[in-house]
């Protein structure tokens, strides 16, 4: 169990500090995959009803192949290159993944004063993946690897939501479990778009949308 | 009441029909001007009604969204609503008259015409801070899109900027005002208002905001840029009714909440009176800088608002200091003056618009000799000029008259103070009346006396019968209010008592002092007797002791053999001795190069005053302003990822801020 | 219970069969049925009495008809709207990426996925249970982003990303919300909606409240385009179809904003929480009118210039809902009141996109000579989005400035009119420039932005709104006030 | 109210103005070393004027032929409502100095519109500097006004000389010497006098007043010349109703003293104009603005007196 929440602070760690995308791939698939039986783990297995198991299958089939294998394919269709080019090195985005850490464990220890949680650890990955995803988001310019980065803060909430022991029906954790499917597949559709049209993936040259340019030619309504 | 709000329904009514139908000129021409009139002619009677035989409140209630919402007509609307019914018919008639001669289209002029009238009408009844605000802010839209008519013309549509944004200014302010009334009193209706038990210092910030929101239509000193060029660049008649009755709702504003608020503090009163003061002169002053004859109009307009405000502060101060008599004077002035301000404001924007008409143009510079070519909008203009000058006999003197023995009064006084006022007063009215003199005895001379300096070729026309007929009205009233004076101060005292009996607890009794009947007789029989004296000479002198006299000399110049148009005095030299003096206030732009050597070449002079305020203090501001925030459109960079750092940024400030106390 | 089921279901598999139809006008045509199906059973809907319908998931308070019916309107008038728009453009045929290939055109995509985006807000709306509604308001970001992108151009596909990237991170964060809430339960709360809460309010762990509160917030905030997670807002606006800008406008930042209302509402029932919430949402609202005041301000292109006028008008919702007292229930019909007036604007602006060809307000003088009809509309519009009576957005600003004067927040009071005061001033001298004046040299064909379709609904909402400014029906009095009461306020 | 014995009397003071001017002349011909025109001379002109014809100029307009006129009969008004010989004026009520004050506004401004009329740059530039100097002088004047108001607590003319007794001004005589010198000054300026302007010279450039009615001739201008005299005979009664506040009872004395007074104003006149250089057109507004500032510092004794 801890283990699990442990390899999944790894996955992280490593995704910060990785410079090939197509290991990040992988590892993001890996982590689709761990997510994805951690709940037999979580707190026993009391609740390992047939409804827990399909929906731990979803979620490995998607998160674990299929997202990844499009991803895969979006990389390879675009003749992107294939490293990373981060606002961030990668040493120093791996030394905030650390602080990250710490900050994450910090706060879980300052929520356990206030309630009980099914498991801290676990709690504590949940939070450093969002952190890391959101880190991700913010200092990595490829579209592709923004895609990664939701696809980590994804899996980030669905483990700390795991660890925080509130679990709804199945329906809610499947209908969520499609909406970030289909989230994602249409980010994957729009990659393609975006290799189609500007011949790069790197998000932030799309900046022709923005309020800079400007011209103060009106202000002489007031000055007539 | 009934027949009242009968008239605002024809007038919209006639409105929307003129819109429909504006393809056809004739017929909007005559669905809009003829509704605007009758409507108006319906809507005199309550009127009347209430004014001469006491208060008739009868109220309506309508179903707003914020809940009832009460109208009702009492004395005070009632002679707010003269100045309106005057001034829109005979507006109609005006632009009526002259729109059959024009090729400009008349898409939605009527609509807007008869909306303006409408929403003034409701105005003035509505007895609900919702209807008030909804009446004032229709206005003002309505009055804005007059202003754009001509909206091909650029500076038409900065002018209406102005007035848009600083009605929109005015009326934040009156939203705040009629927001705090309501708060403390628990409902928007004014007679609850009355109810609330403001605290000193909440009683004056209403004041002070409600003198801010209203000052603004009012053209009080440094909240009138709007006004010079909105008047300007609206039609004649449509300027004729925004100066005359739209800016005339501000006071009518003003005094309504003066109603509704507890005894007034002394300091408003100063405030009114130095605020008047100021405006006074520097509109006089600014007046006598234009080289643009609807903008002399426009800052005189201004002027007079300086006179009211002086003479309602005055009337507040007296209320201070328990002196009904004086407060009731100074009150009956003002509310006079604006009646007076209004007809003599009607008769000298149709002047200008008939100038207009006929020459073609604003300029003074090209004016000149127009007496001969148009007499009949000559004499009109004369008149009136004569009247808002303050001088006897015509209407104008007697409300100056009024509020001068009011200040008079005030002197006596035992009270440092009082002496200070009235000295602000005589002797604020008194520099503004003689520059007033000086402007328009300027304005009228340049325009329609001396040698005609447009060019020969063109036609000059003198305006049509029909358009005569609001020049005479017009003046019919004015002679009819001149010699009536005596008699309308008991109507007029009745509202002066509607407005005090609240405030000071005086009595309408406290107020029937005998300190202005006597005089006014006086002074109207003496002046009526001068004007006939005078006549009587001058046709003496013409009938039987002109034998010999000639008139076919050319004007003496030094000897001078070939005298010429070109060599009198123009508008901008008439007015450079006192301009200069006063250049603290007006800075003239000085175009023309000197004269020079023996035999100079090629000289010229032409000077032209903006306004300074706009120029020196509003320009600058929005400039400042608008540089400030120009900077913070880098935060709409467009890099995404950023973005989602706002995002982020965000949560964290929100979890340390409000959650984690570390 | 199952016509609320049948409301959501019906545009999801109608919106399936148009992807699959082949002729424009059938599917046109069934875009309209929808549409005023749609509208039909929503209205029978509210008809019915309150708690007639309120399940664990899905429900009907009277939020929930609000916010319905606006939804359903705007559906319907937009709709009403693409019967020309698509008639105006191009079908692309779908491209082949990676293999799969687009089953049908573009313009099957956009009837397709108006419909899912129906139903996601559908969802969104009528969910009581927090996961349930997460769930609607993500898919609505999934069904709008295809039409954002419905173009296929550089720019539209830009705003597209950033929109469905921001906005689903927001939601992801709004997950997070969700799951802390749940830990703020305790073991008497039975049902996961804000009803439940609210029943149990006394044995809430506040604390979690207050956490899940921010992230809701935030996640939330982000689509709902309060300030500073406003930033796709105006990229998305611009480069989106009329219709559906007019949607996104008019429509789903109400349903972000409902999701944010669902969780105060739980709040409002905590005192504590109620106050630490209110400061929050006056805060954001301040700033919302602050920023979209600055960039309306000068601003170069009309239909960004309206996407900051939402934004402006989310920052007046927030404020009147963090005001109290009163102000809450001038939020909500403020949300009318925007909701109308801002769809037609946007519908608006694509007639004049139509005429002009151009989007830049530079470009554009004299409207009221090209298209009287456009131009009036566009000036009563621009009337009534700054709360110019007698609509009835002045009524919902004035109230809620009467409320914060009341409660003697002078600073709150003063700020919200500067701030409003400056969106004027930018706003008149935009519209101004575009209206007024001569015709512009461009030569331009105005026929293109004039027909019937094209200025039905801008006529309706807008004369809609102006009676609502004189006028409010009691059902929806009540229906205002009691959604007020609901969160804590007072009737209006 | 209306008293006609002062009605009387005014018209006697009327007729008799022109002997003011021909004192005037007499004291400088007699400060010149000159003999000087006969006393009569201004009644002489006036007579020869009247024989004659007048001419106007083409440009001019019926408000030429009005004028006179109305700068006559406005004057005459004007000097009904003057307290004559320290009795009430002909015609007395609450506030009649407003009206005064106006009724001389009037001629002030028919006599700027017939400059106008002509057409003339010469009588243009008259006109701006007399408006110019009579809207500075009004202010001056009520600040005076005021003094006396407060003092008397009255608002009529009549009724506030009537309270002006001597032995006020004995005990503050600096409120007096203010307050004459500053009335001296405003009537000087009305009057157009030395040092404001030189009713001698022909040179337009230089004029205020006669550059004005430099067109008129003939009737007109003897309408114009008298109205001139009646002005000054207004101002000079003010003067002398304000310094010599007597109350002595019996008719002929009271006469005998003012007409005493009047003379005295005319010769004091004379001596200034003989004396003192006319002003720079560019002085005389501080010189009138002086005048209001005398006025003023009364004021404030006034106010430290109250």
């Amino acid at each position: 169990m801890n283990t699990l929440a442990t390899l999944l602070a790894l996955t992280c760690l490593f995704l910060l500090g990785s410079s090939r995308l197509l290991v990040s791939i992988r590892m993001v698939a890996f982590q689709g995959f761990l997510l994805g039986i951690l709940p037999f783990f979580v707190s026993g297995s009391d609740h390992v009803g047939v409804a827990a198991i399909i929906l731990s299958l979803a979620s490995i089939g998607l998160k674990g192949f299929l997202l990844p294998k499009l991803l895969t394919r979006a990389l390879f269709e675009s003749g992107a290159r294939r490293e990373i080019e981060p606002f961030i090195g990668f040493g120093a985005s791996m030394l905030s993944g650390v602080a990250l850490l710490a900050v994450s464990s910090y706060i879980v220890n300052r929520l356990e004063t206030t309630a009980q949680i099914g498991s801290s650890i676990t709690l504590i990955a949940g939070f450093f993946m969002v952190f890391s995803g959101l880190f991700l988001l913010i200092t990595r310019r490829k579209a592709l690897t923004q895609t990664l980065g939701f696809l980590v803060l994804e899996n980030g909430v669905f483990a700390t939501g795991l660890s925080l022991g509130s679990e709804f029906s199945v329906f809610v954790e499947l209908g969520i479990l499609l909406d970030v499917f289909v989230g994602i597949f249409l980010m994957g559709i729009m990659l393609f778009h975006i290799d189609r049209e500007f011949d790069h993936i790197d998000a932030d040259r799309f900046n022709e949308l923005s309020d800079l340019a400007f011209d103060a030619s009106e202000d002489e309504e007031v000055s007539e | 009441m009934q027949q009242y709000l009968i008239a605002i329904a024809l007038i919209m009514s006639g409105g929307i029909l003129a819109l429909i139908t504006r393809k056809n000129r004739s017929v909007s021409t005559i669905a809009g001007a003829g509704s605007a009139i009758f409507g108006s002619l319906i809507a005199i009677f309550p009127v009347i009604k209430v004014l001469f035989y006491g208060n008739s409140f009868a109220v309506f209630t309508l179903n707003m969204p914020l809940g009832e919402a009460t109208i009702g007509l009492d004395v005070v609307s009632a002679f707010f609503a003269v100045p309106v019914l005057v001034l829109v018919p005979l507006a109609a008639i005006f632009s009526g008259a002259v729109s059959r001669h024009e090729k400009h289209s008349a898409d939605g002029y009527w609509f807007f015409f008869n909306t303006l009238a409408a929403a003034m009408l409701l105005l003035l009844v509505a007895a609900n801070a919702i209807i008030f605000l909804l009446a004032w802010e229709i206005m003002s839209v309505a009055a804005f899109f007059l202003i754009t008519h001509r909206d091909e013309i650029a500076t038409a549509r900065s002018a209406g900027w102005k007035f848009f944004v600083a009605s929109h200014i005015g009326t934040a302010a009156l939203m705040i005002l009629f927001a705090l009334l309501g708060a403390s009193s628990g409902s928007l209706e004014f007679a609850q208002f009355a109810t609330a038990h403001l605290t000193e210092e909440l009683s004056s910030i209403a004041f002070f905001l409600a003198l801010f929101g209203f000052g603004v239509k009012v053209g009080l000193l440094p909240l009138h840029v709007w006004m010079p060029d909105s008047y300007t660049f609206a039609d004649a008649p449509v300027s004729a009714v925004l100066s005359g009755a739209m800016s005339k709702m501000g006071f009518y504003g003003l005094l309504r909440i003066l109603m509704l608020l507890p005894a007034p503090a002394a300091s408003w009163g100063w405030v009114l009176v130095v605020g008047g003061l100021l405006t006074g002169i520097y509109a006089m002053i600014a007046a006598l800088a234009q080289s643009d004859l609807k903008k002399v109009i426009a800052y005189s307009s201004m002027e007079n608002a300086g006179i009211i405000c002086m003479a309602i502060g005055c009337s507040v101060m007296a209320m201070c200091w328990k002196q009904p008599v004086i407060a009731g004077a100074a009150m009956v002035g003002a509310l006079l003056h604006i009646l007076n301000h209004a007809i003599c404001k009607g008769l000298l924007f149709f002047g200008s618009g008939a100038v207009y008409w006929g020459t073609g143009t604003r300029k003074l510079e090209m004016m000149g000799g127009l007496a001969r070519r148009m007499p009949f909008t000559a004499v009109c203009f004369a008149l009136a000029s004569a009247a808002i000058a303050g001088l006897p006999p015509f209407n104008g003197f007697i409300s100056e008259f009024i509020i001068f023995v009011a200040g008079l009064q005030t002197a006596t006084l035992k009270n440092p103070q009082a002496l200070l006022l009235a000295t602000i007063i005589l002797g604020g009215l008194a520099l503004i009346g003689g520059l007033a003199v000086a402007t328009f005895a300027r304005t009228f001379g340049l325009v329609f006396l001396g040698a005609p300096r447009h060019d020969k070729k063109r036609e000059i026309y003198e305006v049509t019968p029909l358009v005569r007929v609001p020049f005479i009205i017009l003046i019919v009233l004015m002679g009819l209010i001149t010699v009536a004076s005596p008699w309308l101060l008991k109507p007029l005292l009745a509202v002066a008592g509607a407005l005090m009996t609240s405030q000071a607890g005086f009595s309408a009794a406290d107020l029937q002092g005998n300190l202005l009947q006597q005089p006014v007789i006086m002074v109207v029989q003496l002046s009526l007797a001068l004007l006939i004296l005078v006549i009587l000479g001058w046709q003496i002198r013409r009938r039987l002791f002109s034998r010999g006299d000639r008139s076919d000399r050319l004007t003496w110049d030094c000897g001078y053999a070939e005298p010429d148009a070109r060599m009198q005095y123009t508008s901008s030299s008439f007015s450079q001795t006192i301009v200069d003096i006063f250049s603290v206030i007006v800075r003239p732009y000085r175009h023309g190069e000197k004269v020079s050597g023996l035999f100079p070449r090629h000289a010229s002079y032409r000077s032209d005053a903006p306004d300074s305020l706009l120029r020196y203090l509003f320009l600058p501001l929005f400039g400042l302003i608008d540089r400030a925030l120009l900077p913070l459109r880098a935060l709409q960079h467009g890099r995404l990822h950023l973005y989602i750092g706002y995002v982020a940024i965000t949560l964290l400030i929100l979890l340390l801020w409000k959650v984690v106390v570390i | 219970m199952t016509t609320a089921y049948a409301l959501i279901i019906l545009p999801i598999i109608t919106g399936i069969l148009s992807l699959f139809i082949s002729s424009e006008r059938l599917r046109r045509n069934l875009l309209l049925i929808v549409a005023f199906t749609h509208l039909f059973i929503s209205i029978v809907l509210c008809k019915g009495g309150v708690g007639e319908l309120n399940g664990v998931w899905i429900g009907l308070d009277h939020l929930g008809r609000l916010f319905l019916i606006i939804t359903s309107l705007l559906f319907t008038g937009s709709a009403v709207y693409s019967m020309v728009y698509l008639d105006k453009h191009p079908h692309f045929d779908g491209p082949a990426i990676a293999g799969l290939r687009m089953p049908a055109n573009s313009n099957a995509i956009y009837a397709a996925c108006m419909q899912f985006f129906l139903a996601a807000m559908t969802l969104s709306i009528l969910s009581m249970h927090f996961g349930l509604q997460w769930i609607g308001i993500e898919a609505t970001t999934l069904a709008s982003t295809p039409l954002i992108y419905y173009h296929r151009n550089r720019r539209s596909l830009e705003a597209a990303w950033k929109y469905m990237i921001l906005c689903s991170v927001g939601i992801a964060l709004a997950l997070m919300g969700v799951f802390f809430l749940a830990m703020a339960t305790s073991s008497h709360v039975q049902q996961f909606t804000s009803a439940g809460f609210a029943l149990f309010s006394g044995y809430l762990k506040v604390e979690w409240l207050k956490v899940a509160f921010i992230f809701f917030l935030v996640g939330y905030g982000s689509k709902m385009g309060l300030a500073p997670m406003h930033t796709w807002l105006p990229d998305a606006h611009s480069e989106a179809p009329s219709p559906v800008s007019a949607m996104l406008s008019g429509a789903l930042l109400n349903c972000a904003f409902l999701g944010i209302l669902r969780i105060y509402q739980v709040c409002a029932a905590v005192p504590t929480a109620a106050a630490f919430a209110n400061e929050i949402l006056i805060v954001f609202g301040l700033l919302s009118l602050a920023i979209s005041g600055i960039f309306i301000l000068h601003q170069p292109d009309y239909k960004r210039m309206l996407a900051y006028s939402s934004v402006e008008h989310m920052g007046i919702l927030a404020l009147g809902v963090g005001i109290g007292g009163s102000a809450v229930a001038a939020a909500l019909l403020h949300a009318v009141g925007h909701s109308l007036v801002k769809a037609s604007l946007f519908l608006l602006s694509g007639n004049i996109l139509a005429i002009y060809a151009t989007k830049k307000v530079e470009d554009i003088k004299g409207l009221l000579r090209h298209s009287p009809l456009n131009g009036v509309l566009w000036l009563a519009g621009f009337l009534a989005i700054t709360g110019t009576p007698p609509f009835t957005t002045f009524n919902s600003e004035f109230a809620i400035l009467r409320v914060a004067v009341q409660s003697h927040n002078w600073t709150v009071a003063v700020l919200y009119l500067l701030f409003l005061l400056l969106v004027f001033i930018g706003m008149l001298t935009i519209f101004m420039h575009m209206t007024l004046g001569k015709k512009g040299e461009a030569e331009v064909d105005s026929a293109s932005g004039e027909s019937f379709w094209q200025l039905l609904t801008p006529v309706v909402f807008l004369s809609v709104a102006l009676l609502l400014g004189l006028y409010l029906p009691e059902f929806m009095r009540d229906t205002i006030n009691g959604a007020a009461m609901a969160l804590g306020g007072k009737a209006l | 109210m209306i008293s006609p014995l002062s009605v009387a009397i005014c018209l006697v003071m009327i007729l008799l103005s022109p002997l003011l001017l021909g004192v005037i002349n007499k004291t400088k011909a007699f400060f010149g070393g000159r003999q000087g025109p006969p006393l009569l001379q201004l009644y002489f002109d006036l007579g020869k004027l009247l024989g004659k014809t007048s001419v106007y100029s083409e440009t001019t307009t019926v408000v030429t032929r009005i004028a006179p006129f109305a700068i006559l009969f406005s004057t005459l008004a004007a000097a009904l409502l003057v307290p004559v010989a320290f009795r009430n004026a002909g015609l007395s009520f609450a506030g009649d100095v407003i009206l005064l004050a106006y009724l001389l506004g009037i001629g002030r401004f028919f006599m700027v519109l017939a400059a106008l009329d002509t057409g003339s740059a010469f009588e243009g530039m008259g006109a701006s500097r007399e408006v110019l100097y009579s809207a500075l002088a009004e202010p001056a004047f009520f600040c005076g006004l005021l003094v006396l108001i407060n003092e008397t607590s009255q608002i009529g003319l009549s009724s506030i000389y009537a309270r002006l007794t001597t032995d006020f001004w004995w005990q503050n005589p600096a409120t007096l010497l203010l307050l004459s010198t500053s009335w001296m000054i405003i009537l000087l300026v009305e009057n157009a006098r030395i040092p404001i302007d030189d009713p001698n010279t022909h040179l337009e450039l230089t004029m205020i007043h006669e550059v004005m009615i430099l067109d008129y001739s003939g009737k007109d201008l003897a309408l114009i010349e008298f109205a001139g005299a009646v002005k000054l005979a207004i101002f000079s009664s003010l003067l002398v109703g304000l310094i010599f506040g007597c109350q002595a009872q019996s008719l002929p004395l009271q006469l005998i003293i003012f007409a005493a007074g009047m003379l005295l104003v005319s010769i004091v006149i004379g001596i200034i104009e003989s004396t003192i250089a006319r002003l720079r057109l560019l002085h005389v507004p501080k010189f009138i603005v002086g005048s209001g500032a005398l006025a003023i510092i009364a004021l404030i004794l006034k106010l430290a007196g109250n």
